[in-house]
């Protein structure tokens, strides 16, 4: 974990809504797992002066570039599209606990939204020790289905559903994951984006007795630990117990999650 | 040789710079030289374990930035056996601020730390905005403070220090009666209670409704209360509220502080406080003045 | 059609936004559509001639400023004969803003103009840091408060509005002070105490050495004010401190607040309220309200 | 007086501490009188919420140009040295009295520092309709004497002086100007940029019985006369009173200025 500046080498938008920046690191010397994140300044200290958290979207070893996929939310990430090639970004990082692999078997990654950010990293990573990966991504409409095709090339099987064309229900990602886990040898489901989803990935976990992780999300201030602000209830045996997302998670095993 | 120390009480700092409680920790080591701080401050500790309050408890406002965290602890015997010891490797002095739901509270915890060695002094948060019911805190009251202090002096010999609440008509008033009451000296002060509002969910930015305001936002505020409280009392006074530089530093010096707290100024950057303490040398060295201490409540007024 | 209407007591201003006094003149005509605002506010007016204060008397912080102006002003009679007519020609309502140095003044201004026809409302300066010694106002006691709006009441007829002072440990007393003196409805509020040190030459940055913040930086602690006394009282708010923007007016008018001056936004942008009008439409609309008055104290709490 | 945008064709610094800025106002149709000024949003509007008033270096009638000349001295000004070229800039102007000039014979401008920025428009305007101007200008060193070559070029008179060089004391810059005044029939004596400099022409004024004017500085607001920041007291007949510089002023007649 460091703080350091790196240098902007593209940042435009993929969608309406979501943009995708990378990052020159070439100076920095760091192991990255998916599921950690970044506390990056988004714009000028004085107006904004909260970091905004990214989860790592791929970090290339060999190229030694980082990149980040965002939705522009507020004011944070608006002013992050401002920023130009050439230009600057202070980051803090990598921070947080990533995703686990499992030791054999396939994987399941259920993501809604920007969630398949966060578990296209973990994708990559189970990809390139030539695990299989099926990915279900659950969007708004086919426009805000994101990284389909580079996850398609890096050889994971992705399913899409959207509210627009009404396959996304829970008992539709219901049905169509457990045939997934039936036919297709998952061991783990991962999940990020929807309450409602990792609810769904909780009991499949439970029920077909899976490793099962969840990257959670948290408004934070410092991103390292000292600050409380992300605190999140989880569960660890039958007691209830308040961590911080920061440095606890973001990445939880999904037994522990809190879904109300 | 520029000469940093200044003194608070009976303690003798390296230099005016330390961190504001709840927005440090150890985990800031491997981002910034702990060892070149003034002192240390880890978060409030309580005497019992408490919870925190509801999510989201930060949010941004323009300059600044509201938290209600609600003092997060796993209490003062958890404190003593983990927290003080994670930081017995470093130089600095250790400030343990304290924070009771009650007068006995705040005794019992000061009678607990006067024990520990490695405390040096105690820092008694009776400003919390986001502790008891719509931002009361016992620092809203001289009575209360006057009482409070008078009851933890009894039980401690360690330097008090207390950390007024902005929140009030006359600042001086508190002054005055935690000088009586006993403390050594006063933190000006805690965040202001404040609140903001979603336009487009209608719900309150922050969890419990309310919380406090920090951030170079408050700057203005702090440096008046300082000067009021300089006026007022003899106490030394640490200054805490926006302090995003050197030049603000040196502003709340020469409203009369003699050391200055850095808080928000820490997530923006977490090596904040390092750069706030070269440009203070900096500015030191460009004014010809060679020790800090010379520069405090010295405003020109003519 | 979106509906802006808000009641001010007995005054149905056509939208909720009107300038903050001492912020506004006729001078803005060439630059603003006057008649577009909610109702007209000139400066506050002291019942004989007054200087005003050292220079300088404005300074800027970030996201804010501090003035010190200190109600330059060439008494009542000049007023009357010169000030009020200069307004004759516009149709927003007008809304007197005085200040006395006494309860006696209040009351002697508030007679002479319960006779001005052109006077749609009164709104009294109890609050201003910047006429008496260190900051000091009437609006930092409820008891002056409550005897101060009562001999005012017993003298006009006029809708009689309170300008609170935030620097105050509840504000919610003097609220309901005010009610019970017989205001009509409380400007929440006026501007912080306030200081700023150049660090360079080491002189304060006002003449007058304190002053009142207004602008961005306050908006977090006046929405937690509107909020306090719109749960403490039943009177009819208008916000005043920070607003920029739609968005920030909307934000005020949820915490409680039935209109919203703008202030140091005109310094900025001197058309500032005729955008906030059309971003407050835009937001209704967007929003499919019909009614901006639907909008006040809706704060989402659960 | 309105408030607008104008595009900005030049942005440089012409010595170490001042800088120039040349302002595209073709789309306004607009008197400008030297002694006016604008009232500038140099930068961030939330950062820096006050404008900046600045005079009117010189407004080209036929170019349809407005140059204003400054001196970068805290962050308003430092935010307006980072405006480039095709950048807008918002201003609200013309405002304020200007300068007015002599029925008959020359003109005599006295200037230190910056306020030689504001004396240049007279001096422009003067030579306009072909009246003699002797301008002294004062500096600290020799870098520091500004737009000696303009005034030069447009036919005025130029006479400097430099605390470096010890030629500019009160004493040596009444002996020059008495000189010019006996000898060049100065009839109107104007000042700007220095406060004994502006005693020293309120003296002669009223020794040689000349028209003087000065022009002041005052922290302003509003700049339109509303807020009544930018007080200053005048001496009108035997009576103080407190008048506003930005709409009062900010020229004076000489007599009329109360130099402590
Ligand atoms: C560990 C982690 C990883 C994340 N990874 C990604 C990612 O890869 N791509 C992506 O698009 N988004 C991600 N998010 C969410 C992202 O941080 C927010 O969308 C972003 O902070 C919104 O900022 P804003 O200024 O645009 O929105 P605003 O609503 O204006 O933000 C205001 C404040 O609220 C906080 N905030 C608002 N929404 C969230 C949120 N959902 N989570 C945390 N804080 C929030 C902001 O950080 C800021 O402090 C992640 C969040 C966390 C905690
Ligand atoms: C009518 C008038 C015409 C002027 N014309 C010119 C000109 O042509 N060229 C030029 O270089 N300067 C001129 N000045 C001075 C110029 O306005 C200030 O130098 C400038 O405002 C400083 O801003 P800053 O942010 O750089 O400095 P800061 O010191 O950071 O400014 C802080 C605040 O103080 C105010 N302030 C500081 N110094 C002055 C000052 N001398 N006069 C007025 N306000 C001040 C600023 O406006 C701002 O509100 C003029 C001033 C006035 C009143
Ligand atoms: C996230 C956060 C947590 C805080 N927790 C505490 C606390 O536990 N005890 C305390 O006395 N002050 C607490 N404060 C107040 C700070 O110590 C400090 O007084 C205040 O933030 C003003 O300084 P700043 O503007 O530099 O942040 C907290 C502030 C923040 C932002
Ligand atoms: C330059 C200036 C002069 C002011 N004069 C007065 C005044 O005469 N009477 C008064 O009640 N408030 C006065 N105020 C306070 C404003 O009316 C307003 O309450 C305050 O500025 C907060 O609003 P804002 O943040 O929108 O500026 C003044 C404020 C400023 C900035
Ligand atoms: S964000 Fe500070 S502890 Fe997690
Ligand atoms: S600056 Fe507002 S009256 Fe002159």
């Amino acid at each position: 974990m460091k703080t350091f500046n790196a240098k902007i080498m593209t940042n435009q938008s993929v969608s309406t809504r979501y943009w995708q920046i990378t990052l020159d690191v070439s100076a920095i010397d760091m192991p990255v797992q998916p599921g950690q994140f970044f506390h990056i300044q988004c714009g000028d200290a004085w107006k904004n002066p909260l970091r905004r958290p990214l989860s790592v979207y791929h970090y290339n070893r060999e190229l030694r570039t980082l990149e980040f996929l965002y939705l522009v939310k507020g004011t944070g990430t608006q002013q992050l599209t401002l920023k130009k090639k050439g230009d600057m970004l202070n980051l803090i990082g990598p921070l947080g606990q990533g995703f686990t692999l499992p030791e054999q078997g396939a994987l399941l990654l259920v993501a809604r939204g920007v969630g398949v950010a966060t578990l296209h990293a973990l994708a990559r990573e189970a990809r390139s020790e030539n695990k299989r990966v099926h990915v279900i991504i659950s969007a708004r409409t086919p426009e805000d289905l994101l990284t389909v095709e580079t996850l398609t090339h890096i050889g994971a099987t992705v399913h899409t559903v959207t509210d627009e064309e009404e396959t996304s229900s829970v008992e539709s990602v219901r049905s169509l994951s457990e045939k997934l886990i039936r036919e297709e040898g998952i061991s783990a489901i991962y999940t990020c984006g929807s309450r409602r989803l990792s609810k769904l990935v909780q009991e499949l976990a439970d029920e077909y007795q899976l490793k099962g992780e969840l990257a959670t999300e948290a408004h934070m201030a410092c991103g390292i630990g000292d600050c409380y602000a992300c605190a999140c209830t989880i569960r660890k045996g039958n007691q209830l117990k308040t961590v911080r997302v920061c440095t606890d998670g973001p990445v939880f095993p999904i037994s522990q999650a809190v879904l109300q | 040789m520029t000469d940093l120390t200044v003194k608070i009480s009976s303690l003798t700092l390296k230099n005016p710079i330390m961190p504001a409680s709840g927005t440090f920790g150890s985990e800031l080591a491997p981002l910034l030289d702990i060892n070149r701080l003034g002192a240390i401050v880890p978060k409030s500790i309580t005497l019992s374990e408490r919870g925190g309050n509801q999510t989201p408890r930060v949010c941004e406002t323009d300059g600044g930035m509201i938290n209600s965290i609600g003092i997060q602890s796993k209490g003062i015997e958890h404190y003593i056996a983990n927290i003080l010891p994670s930081y017995q490797d470093f130089e600095p002095p250790l400030i343990a601020s304290i924070s009771g739901e009650s007068i006995e509270e705040f005794e019992n915890l000061a009678e607990r730390l006067d024990r520990e060695p490695s405390v040096a002094a105690l820092e008694l948060n009776i400003s919390c905005p986001n502790l008891r019911d719509h931002g009361q805190a016992f620092g809203m009251s001289a009575d209360t403070t006057y009482q409070l202090l008078g009851k933890v002096r009894a039980v401690t010999t360690k330097p008090l220090i207390a950390k007024l609440t902005p929140n009030v008509t006359r600042i001086q008033d508190i002054a005055e009666a935690a000088e009586r009451g006993g403390a050594d000296a006063l933190t000006v002060a805690n965040t202001f209670l404040a609140m903001a509002i979603d336009t487009e969910s209608r719900k309150p930015r922050i969890g419990n409704v309310m919380g406090g305001l920090s951030g170079a936002a408050v700057k203005p505020l702090i440096v008046r209360f300082i000067y009021q409280v300089h006026q007022a009392t003899n106490l030394p006074i640490i200054g805490s509220g926006g302090v995003m530089n050197g030049q603000d530093a040196i502003e709340m010096i020469l409203a009369g502080a003699s050391a200055v707290q850095v808080g928000t100024a820490t997530f923006i950057q977490p090596n904040a406080m390092n750069t706030i303490t070269d440009e203070i040398t900096d500015y030191l060295v460009r004014h010809h003045i060679s020790a800090v201490k010379d520069l405090i409540g010295q405003v020109n007024l003519d």
